[in-house]
């Protein structure tokens, strides 16, 4: 593996972990469930994604062959994230989760 | 080099999953923890793909493939039920 | 042509074939046989429970969008670490958007969109499907959101499916 | 040959007889006397034999590891019993004809009878103890059923009952005093126990083996204190009382005495045992009789009293008392026989057995009174009646007992008492019930002679009374003395059979019995007073009291043990589970190789922690139910994380597949229960399921510990080696499943599948009533929200590929059929989420049970198919086909075996989970596709 | 590695064991869930621990012991058959007598069942 | 190797997934093919019983993988014995729920048949882990003829049944690791070869794996004091599955037997007789408690649940001696107790029956119908399952008696058998006297009818009481013979040569 791969390499994974962290401190500091909500839908989905795309090209390069699994997992995780935060926010409002004073707006009744 | 990334990444996810623990035992309402928990599933694909990586195997790639199938069927499942109690109707 | 060999979803079908050879190792005699007949059998097996074709009036500015909507994770994801990580609360909101979208999938498609770029995520969608809630993290004006769905991701849309 | 035949003849009567009860009463006791006839004729031609002293054998094996076999013996003693059994025997048919009323079923009564007669005659003749065991308490069993024959009648089913249970378990002390006898001399047949009598005596467990052989015989002679039951089995119809409880059954205990006397008899322990426990009963006997209003429970008494006697006899341990007891048994069968037969008489011809009642008789039935005198004075011991010779001999014995000191007194003393209290209630048998002034108020009035057959009995038996009585050497003495000598084992002493022996000390003391019996009857008003201060105590209802007090306890204590509580049993389950691992571990010590333990990485440190705390918190927080569940998932997800961690990636795969469709399972179910619990157990029971919980957890740290710690050499080297060129695949694990033990893998899918049946079976029509609302919230309007229908339909086909994928590949990588099955069957749980039941089912055209059925078949079928190899089940076979264009593909059978697991898994998993979904009152689809 | 991996089995039985003695159905299904994760990890540590030794022909040098994944692998099948098993009995249970204690009792008299969806109530 | 040894475990099998596919078929057809299974079964059992009789150890590999490595099946005497034993029993359980029984529940049949797959599967096998598998079969199939029929009386003691089955479960799993983690293999044989090499430092860990075992073998036996949930449970099932239920904790016990004497018997070393020690006092705890139980029980069907366990308690006792007098006494009662109670479960479902709402309640109740006829089967079944002569539970008994020792142990055994028969015989004469004798007046309204297969089977059942006594030499013979070859495990250990078809696969 030469030089430069490894940097890319290495620049995907550290970003894709830095991503998630992200992701997941916003899920920790976040004030109130519906802003929670944000972080895993976008950074922890591009986070699991560099980390996928440094994968694939680690296993293209070190197996010669194309193996594609990563891509269908980013599809699956692309397809489905929206619906899951579509389902818990859903929840949410039916449950009546309380919003911080900030929020402009309400949710719906369910 | 790489090697070192990987580690420092493996604890980077590492940290983000005991981050979601937190959220997912603090709650403070149910949808709070599923949706830690739902987070938690993404990060175990990706720790699983770092794993493979650091094994230099991709035998464990359908594992993570299988935790964005099933995570997402599980989530589902439980906003179902917060919001209509049965799952299946 | 393609009815006729019983192909009840050809787009699909070829997604599948494409999966397919994504998933074997390497394109292969085997992959490509095993390839043509999960496309041929699985759509026949799911035919009764996606019945209908996906409307697409222009498929090909499919790619196009995909490419946007890839661009504006990444900014969307950055922004909204940069939110995360910076001190101070961010400006919450909870807006109805009037769809202009009719169907179901196209609703959908946007919605998905809308959750999975910039600060926003869609909460729900009402029960005639005229209005979209979402939720915005960080914002001072709904009706730049608004505008800015509307012209950037709807207006793709109608444009494929109408 | 014949002996067999004699003992089993009545058996089959017993079976035969009923079939002639549409001949009427008279066929069928004709019918019924036909084994006693048969038998008489059968033993007949053996006389010769015995009258020279010798014995008729007959065996048989049966079972010989066990000592027992069909071993019969005829001697005197078994000879005179056999008669006794078989004469009275036929007079009982004959009286029983007439006796019970034309309503009852006489069929039944002839064949428990000759039931009886059967196993009466198999006790007298066994030459094996087992088999003569066999036959006791065969008896007590018959008797048992005929004690009850009128079992509309509480008195008789208590009467009966209290007779099996004394006779019953005085049966098994027999068996184990027997089985010790067999034991002392290394077999059961009787000569060789016989002839072992020096060796038993001497042998240290002869005490407890006579005393619970003693224990056998004196339940079943009624002998004090177990003598109560007796008296109480007198509801028994009339003929069964003078045919058991006289002549028979009564005396199979006193048999015992006899037959065992040579083995047995002559220590000081036997002496003790037998002699004062016989002077108990025929005391008490005979005094109790006295005081009996009823005409049958004076009978009964006076016969305990009797057989009291005649232990006392056997209890001497001189041979003369022995001979004395042998004849008091003929004496006693005769004349208490035929006073039964009386009593029955005026019974049915008055319906009263009351003596205050019945008054008179003499003018109304001369001819059976004058019968019935005649026995009662036998009873009482008058000359020239055949009670008298034996009671003289009595006397003699009792003077001739050589108890050191004033002891010596007592046995003449008791016997004249006892012949005192004898003569005072024959006197009332006859006073009372013949003259004694006029009827009172008898149901049945005037009464009559009875029918002419039913007196020919107690004639018969009447004249035997006086034979004996008269000619005794000539009527009875050759049998009574091959009796004897069979009893004593050869050795007859010198005796006389005449009809006085002159002026002598027992002579006298008859007379003082005469003459102080008279005179205490005449003075019996004063006695009745006396009697009448003493509450009586009613054995029955002592019994019946003893008996639910039982039952009572024993269900106390069975509920108390037994209290339906799962949490105690399941409490005793780990606590026996911690005892026994506990203690060899605390024993041994558990051995800590500390070669093993390698350092840790804090990222699998962190997952570790995070299990940890889940499955606990899981633990704490359970009454919080939806985030007990979520716990739950974590600690799930993190063990397939573990599994991956460690090597395994099929584990993990299977574990997060298995646990997402487990969770959507629980959440199912919490529809309907409540979503948090009250607090169910108080501070110190929580503490100690702590504490238990705890030890538990411990113990498995310590156990992995110790494990993990040390070397290990397995059978996987095999697998290894052969996965690849005996197995076709290069995934061993799923090779191990599907191949080398793919009989497991069977079974497993066989267990998946049947449960799914049985989830099926069980909800089929179980109502729910789930929450109308969600704690006052209405829940959401929409069920089927847009986004989910929309991505959900799509992601079928998908997750239709990657199954496809998984299973193809599962031989060589990891996956495999129960995977791929999960995956399919929860993109199809997805579809049921996203559109609802009544929308998916609509598109499922086959039946869940169709594919969990074909899924078996495959994987059987193909199991099955090496058998038209001729290779064993499941045996694989692989190959490897080159195609044009296609390539290189491996077609492993393995392969369809896997898919049959991938069916079966959706098959079950889906059926499962749809059960559960039809609960929900939403589904409008609960008889859809089952309306058959 | 070994002592976290027994303290997380023990932490595991430790919670399984608490819940299977506890009054209500739903513990009692949890408690055998987590029994059986624990069950499973103990089996399938029998083999001892690995680290990127999947038994997998070609894939590595040296492999870890197949036959306790097999094992295992059929214990989380049949394990998973059980459960639901016997979650669809205490549902059985729960209707045929309106409450869902593992004895089936009614609740006692006057004695408030309170119900509260979880999250909310802290 | 002898296809003859897979017939117990495939006909069941095929026969079972035959009626998964005919849930919606005409009663009739299920019935017949369910019927013809249960004969072939029975054939198929009477000729595994002759072959075995030879003496010798017959394997069967499946796969055709040699031993350890691969499953085998294992048919001894004790093996076609217990298989027989089951058939038999289950031909008539079978017959009788044709009278109706089977009617609740279209899988019946299935679960019937997967059941006696999940026994015959745990009499033959010869590999640890298999038992398991064969366990939880037989369970699963348990638990859904437990629950079939419906009512609300049977989930409770249902539920009881299954979480502590599958508590037995995980122990089961647990012990087998324990074991597995030392010896490395599961194969039964292998095991006896290799326990007694074990080095002292692991021995703690086996011994508490075998210990545990025992607690699992405990639980499905019903030994105090893990007997507890069977007499609700079984008083509770209907009739035929009640009655096959009877060798449900025999299963635990051959389990013991078949552990105990091949892998902790005489050869294991330090391991040798592993817990035996327990048994015989736990055995006579066990019986005095169902005595207690049976005196104190308020119906029939109850009744005749805590007989079951007085049957535990008896034939571990036996065992526990050690002997093989005392093994071949416990397979002797085996035999009589599995089959009469089993008729007598069935006989008190004809009682219930024809009492209306008395039901089998030991209480006073209006005159039954077929009242004669009912009693005269009581008779015997009590007869037979208190031991009195003439019938098998009399020399059942002696047997057992006869095998003790003189000695404390002798002294124990004897105490408590026979004065728990005495008990047993009070409980019996009570229960018979106020169901059958005791009535008040007026009629039953309603009340079944006896067909001729209900009684039939019931009567066979039953007569096995007799049965038994006329062949009890050459049944005796074999028992005997039973326990020699049970005590002398070395030439199991032959069948780890087992000669494989061909030159492999
Ligand atoms: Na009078
Ligand atoms: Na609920």
């Amino acid at each position: 593996m030469n030089q430069a791969l490894e940097i890319l390499l290495s620049i995907l994974l550290l970003t894709g972990g830095f991503f998630t962290l992200a992701g997941a401190i916003g899920l920790a500091r976040l004030p109130d469930f519906y802003t929670r909500l944000h972080g895993p839908t976008k950074a922890t989905t591009l986070g699991v994604g560099a980390i996928m795309i440094s994968s694939l090209i680690y296993f293209s390069v070190t197996e010669g062959s194309i193996n594609m699994t990563e891509i269908l997992i980013m599809v699956f995780l692309v397809l489905t994230a929206p619906v899951s935060a579509n389902m818990m926010a859903k929840a949410a409002m039916h449950i009546g989760v309380r919003t911080t004073e900030e929020t402009r707006g309400q949710g719906w009744d369910q | 080099m790489i090697t070192t990334a990987l580690y420092i990444t493996i604890g980077m996810v590492m940290l983000a999953v005991l981050l979601n623990t937190y959220r997912l035992l603090r709650g403070p309402d149910a949808p709070d923890r599923v949706l830690a928990l739902d987070t938690l599933y993404i990060n175990a694909i990706a720790l699983i793909i770092l794993l493979g990586i650091t094994l230099g195997t991709r035998l464990y790639l359908e594992a993570a493939l299988l935790i964005a199938v099933m995570g997402f069927v599980g989530t589902v499942a439980m906003a179902k039920y917060l919001k209509r109690g049965s799952v299946i109707e | 042509m393609l009815d006729r060999l019983n192909f009840p979803q050809p787009c699909l079908s070829l997604i599948l074939f494409v999966v397919w050879q994504v998933l074997s190792d390497g394109v292969s005699g085997a992959s490509v046989v095993m390839g043509l007949m999960l496309a041929w059998l699985i759509p026949r097996l799911t035919h009764g429970f996606w019945p209908e074709r996906p409307p697409f009036r222009k498929p090909w500015k499919m790619a196009g969008y995909l490419l946007l909507v890839t661009r504006d994770i990444v900014t969307a994801s950055i922004a909204v670490t940069r939110l995360i990580l910076t001190p101070g609360r961010p400006r919450p909101v909870f807006i109805s958007y009037p769809l202009t979208l009719q169907n179901p999938l196209a609703i959908s498609m946007l919605a998905s969109t809308i959750s999975l770029t910039p600060g926003t995520v869609s909460a729900d969608v009402s029960d005639d499907n005229k209005l979209l809630l979402i939720h915005s993290l960080d914002t001072e004006d709904e009706q730049k959101v608004i505008d800015t769905i509307r012209n950037r991701y709807e207006s793709r849309l109608l444009e494929m499916f109408q | 040959m014949s002996l067999p035949l004699v003992v089993f003849l009545p058996f089959i009567g017993a079976i035969l007889a009923p079939l002639f009860a549409q001949g009427g009463r008279t066929a069928i006791a004709i019918a019924s006397s036909v084994p006693s006839v048969i038998a008489l004729a059968a033993l007949y031609p053996h006389w010769s034999t015995l009258a020279g002293g010798g014995i008729v054998l007959n065996t048989f094996e049966w079972m010989p590891a066990m000592g027992l076999s069909f071993s019969f013996r005829l001697d005197g003693l078994s000879l005179l019993f056999a008669l006794l059994i078989l004469i009275i025997g036929l007079l009982i048919i004959l009286y029983a004809r007439y006796y019970l009323k034309p309503h009852e079923n006489i069929a039944k009564f002839y064949s428990m009878l000759l039931c009886f007669q059967g196993a009466m005659l198999g006790i007298v003749m066994s030459s094996n103890l087992l088999l003569m065991l066999i036959f006791w308490e065969l008896t007590s069993l018959v008797s048992f059923l005929l004690i009850s024959f009128w079992n509309h009648k509480q008195d008789a089913r208590r009467g009966a009952r209290m007779a099996l249970a004394v006779t019953g378990g005085g049966g098994f002390a027999l068996l184990a005093g027997v089985l010790m006898l067999g034991n002392i001399v290394g077999s059961f047949e009787l000569d060789d126990v016989l002839a072992a009598g020096a060796l038993i005596k001497s042998h240290e467990l002869y005490p407890i083996t006579l005393t619970l052989i003693l224990l056998g015989a004196f339940t079943k002679s009624a002998q004090f204190p177990f003598h109560f039951w007796l008296p109480h089995a007198m509801q028994a119809p009339t003929p069964v009382s003078a045919y058991l409880h006289s002549a028979t059954m009564v005396k199979a205990g006193v048999f015992l005495l006899a037959r065992l006397y040579p083995a047995l008899a002559g220590t000081e322990q036997w002496f003790y045992m037998v002699s004062f426990t016989g002077m108990a009963t025929l005391l008490i006997g005979a005094y109790v009789a006295m005081f009996k209003h009823d005409l049958k429970g004076l009978l009964a008494h006076s016969t305990v009293s009797h057989l009291g006697l005649i232990t006392l006899l056997f209890g001497m341990g001189t041979k003369l008392a022995a001979v004395a007891a042998v004849f008091h048994i003929i004496n006693h069968a005769t004349f208490k026989a035929s006073l039964f037969m009386a009593a029955g008489i005026i019974d049915h011809e008055t319906g009263t057995r009351d003596m205050r009642r019945i008054n008179g008789l003499w003018r109304f039935m001369p001819h059976t009174a004058t019968l019935a005198m005649v026995a009662a004075s036998s009873m009482a011991g008058v000359p020239l009646l055949n009670g008298f010779l034996s009671k003289e001999m009595f006397f003699a014995e009792s003077l001739a007992l050589n108890l050191p000191g004033l002891w010596a007194w007592l046995p003449p003393i008791v016997a004249t008492l006892a012949g005192i209290f004898a003569v005072a209630y024959s006197a009332r048998f006859i006073h009372d019930v013949f003259f004694n002034g006029k009827p009172v108020d008898l149901p049945v009035y005037p009464p009559h002679e009875p029918p002419r057959y039913m007196k020919i009995p107690v004639e018969v038996l009447v004249f035997a009374c006086i034979m004996v009585g008269v000619f005794p050497a000539f009527s009875v003495g050759p049998l009574l003395y091959s009796a004897a000598s069979a009893t004593l084992g050869g050795n007859v002493p010198e005796y006389h059979l005449t009809i006085a022996h002159g002026f002598n000390l027992p002579l006298m003391m008859s007379i003082a019995a005469f003459v102080g019996g008279l005179v205490m009857y005449s003075q019996r008003q004063r006695f009745f007073d006396f009697h009448a201060r003493f509450r009586e105590i009613d054995e029955k209802a002592v019994f019946e009291s003893a008996v639910s007090w039982t039952v009572d306890k024993a269900n106390r204590l069975t509920a108390m043990i037994e209290n339906g509580s799962l949490q105690r049993y399941a409490l005793l389950l780990v606590l026996s589970v911690v005892a026994v691992a506990v203690m060899p571990l605390a024993d041994q010590g558990i051995h800590i190789g500390s070669s093993g333990i390698r350092p840790i990485d804090w990222p699998t440190l962190a997952g570790a922690a995070i299990l940890i705390v889940c499955a606990l918190g899981t633990a704490a927080m359970h009454r919080e139910r939806f985030y007990a569940l979520v716990l739950l998932s974590v600690v799930g997800l993190m063990v397939a994380m573990g599994f991956a961690r460690f090597s395994a990636p099929d584990l993990a795969m299977t574990q997060l597949s298995v646990e997402v469709v487990t969770i959507v399972l629980l959440m199912l179910a919490l529809y309907y229960m409540p979503a948090w619990a009250p607090v169910e157990s108080c501070r110190s029971r929580r503490f100690r399921d702590i504490v238990i919980s705890l030890a538990a957890g411990a113990g498995m740290t310590l156990v992995t510990l110790a494990m993990l710690t040390e070397p290990f050499t397995s059978i996987s080297e095999f697998f290894l080696e052969n996965s690849k060129t005996g197995g076709g695949g290069t995934n061993v694990v799923n090779v191990i499943l599907v191949d080398f033990r793919g009989f497991d893998t069977l079974g497993e899918i066989a267990v998946l599948g049947i449960a799914a049946l049985g989830i099926y079976a069980m909800l089929r029509d179980t109502v729910m009533t789930p929450p109308p609302s969600d704690h006052g919230r209405a829940w959401t309007r929409d069920a089927y929200p847009l986004m989910l229908q929309q991505i959900a339909r799509p992601m079928l086909p998908l997750a239709l590929m990657v199954s496809a994928y998984i299973f193809l590949r599962g031989h060589n990588l990891p996956g495999g059929g129960f995977i791929a099955g999960l995956i399919t069957a929860v993109a199809l749980v997805l579809q049921y989420i996203a559109s609802g039941m009544v929308r998916t089912q609509e598109r499922i055209t086959f039946r869940y049970h169709n594919v969990i059925g074909l899924g078996l078949l495959f994987a059987a079928g193909t199991g099955a198919a090496s058998f038209a190899f001729g290779y064993p089940f499941l045996t694989s076979t692989f190959e490897y086909l080159k195609w044009p264009v296609v390539g290189k593909f491996e077609v492993a059978s393995a392969l369809f075996f896997d898919l049959g697991v991938y069916l079966a898994v959706i098959g079950a998993t889906l059926l499962a989970l749809v059960s559960i979904g039809r609960l929900s009152p939403h589904s409008a689809i609960k008889s859809h596709k089952e309306s058959h | 590695m070994e002592i976290a991996f027994a303290f997380v089995i023990g932490a595991l039985t430790t919670s399984g064991v608490y819940l299977l003695l506890r009054a209500r159905t739903f513990p009692v299904v949890m408690g055998l869930t987590l029994l059986s994760y624990g069950v499973n990890l103990f089996l399938f540590s029998t083999g001892r621990l690995a680290t990127g030794q999947q038994p997998i022909i070609g894939s590595t040098e040296t492999y870890t012991d197949p036959l306790p994944q097999a094992l295992v692998l059929t214990a989380i099948v049949i394990g998973f058959a059980m459960t639901a098993f016997v979650v669809v009995l205490s549902l059985r249970s729960l209707a045929d007598h309106d409450d869902d204690h593992v004895d089936g009792r009614q609740a006692p008299p006057g004695e408030p069942v309170s119900e509260n969806r979880g999250g909310q109530n802290q | 190797m002898n296809p003859w040894l897979t017939a117990p475990i495939l006909l069941p099998l095929f026969g079972g997934i035959t009626q998964i596919f005919m849930g919606y078929a005409p009663v009739n057809l299920r019935r017949t093919l369910g019927l013809i299974t249960t004969v072939l079964l029975v054939c198929a059992s009477a000729v595994l019983v002759m072959m075995a009789d030879d003496g010798s150890y017959r394997a069967y590999a499946f796969g055709n993988w040699q031993p350890p490595f691969g499953i085998v099946l294992v048919l001894d005497r004790l093996a076609a014995l217990m298989v027989l034993l089951t058939s038999v029993l289950a031909l008539f359980c079978h017959i009788y729920s044709l009278g109706g029984a089977d009617g609740e529940n279209r899988q019946f049949h299935a679960l019937f048949l997967f059941q006696l797959m999940g026994l015959n599967i745990a009499f033959l096998t010869g590999d640890l882990f298999n038992l398991f598998v064969a366990f939880e079969v037989l369970l699963i199939a348990s638990y859904g003829l437990l629950l079939h029929g419906g009512g609300t009386v049977r989930t409770v003691p249902g539920l009881h049944y299954v979480v502590l089955n599958l508590i037995g479960s995980s122990i089961f799993l647990i012990s087998v690791g324990m074991i597995y983690s030392v010896t490395g293999t599961l194969n039964m044989a292998d095991l006896a070869v290799k326990i007694p090499r074990v080095s002292a430092e692991q021995l703690p860990l086996v011994k508490a794996g075998g210990m545990m075992l025992l607690v699992v073998f405990g639980l499905k036996a019903a030994i105090l004091p893990l007997c507890f949930w069977l007499p609700r449970a079984y008083a509770a099932a209907t009739a035929p599955v009640a009655a096959l239920f009877a060798v449900m904790t025999k299963v635990g016990i051959y389990a013991i037997l078949r552990v105990y004497t091949l892998i902790f018997g005489d050869t294991a070393g330090e391991l040798a007789n592993l817990g035996m020690d327990w048994i015989f006092p736990l055995a006579l705890i066990t019986l005095a408690m169902g005595v207690i139980g049976a005196i104190g029980a308020a119906n029939l069907k109850t009744l005749i649940a805590w007989q079951v366990i007085i049957s535990v308690g008896t034939l571990l006792a036996a065992i526990s001696l050690g002997t093989e007098a005392g093994i071949s006494a416990a397979l002797f009662y085996l035999l009589h107790t599995t089959w009469v109670v089993g008729g007598l479960f069935l006989l008190a479902d004809l009682v219930a029956r024809q009492r209306g709402s008395a039901s089998d309640g030991i209480v006073t109740a209006p005159r039954m119908h077929n009242r004669t006829l009912l009693s005269v089967l009581f008779l015997f079944g009590a007869v037979a399952a208190v031991g009195l002569p003439p019938l098998s539970g009399f020399f059942a008994k002696l047997l057992i008696l006869m095998a003790a020792e003189p000695g404390a142990r002798m002294a124990w055994l004897w105490s408590v058998v026979l004065i728990g028969g005495f008990l047993t015989l009070v409980a019996y004469s009570r229960a018979g006297s106020i169901v059958f004798w005791r009535n008040t007046e007026g009629h039953i309204e309603r009340h079944g009818t006896l067909t001729r297969s209900v009684t039939f089977s019931t009567g066979a059942l039953i007569s096995a009481g007799v049965i038994l006594v006329i062949l009890a030499g050459p049944i005796s013979r074999y028992t005997d013979a039973t326990a020699a070859q049970l005590l002398d495990p070395e030439q199991y250990t032959e069948i780890l040569e087992t000669q494989m078809v061909g030159e492999g696969n």
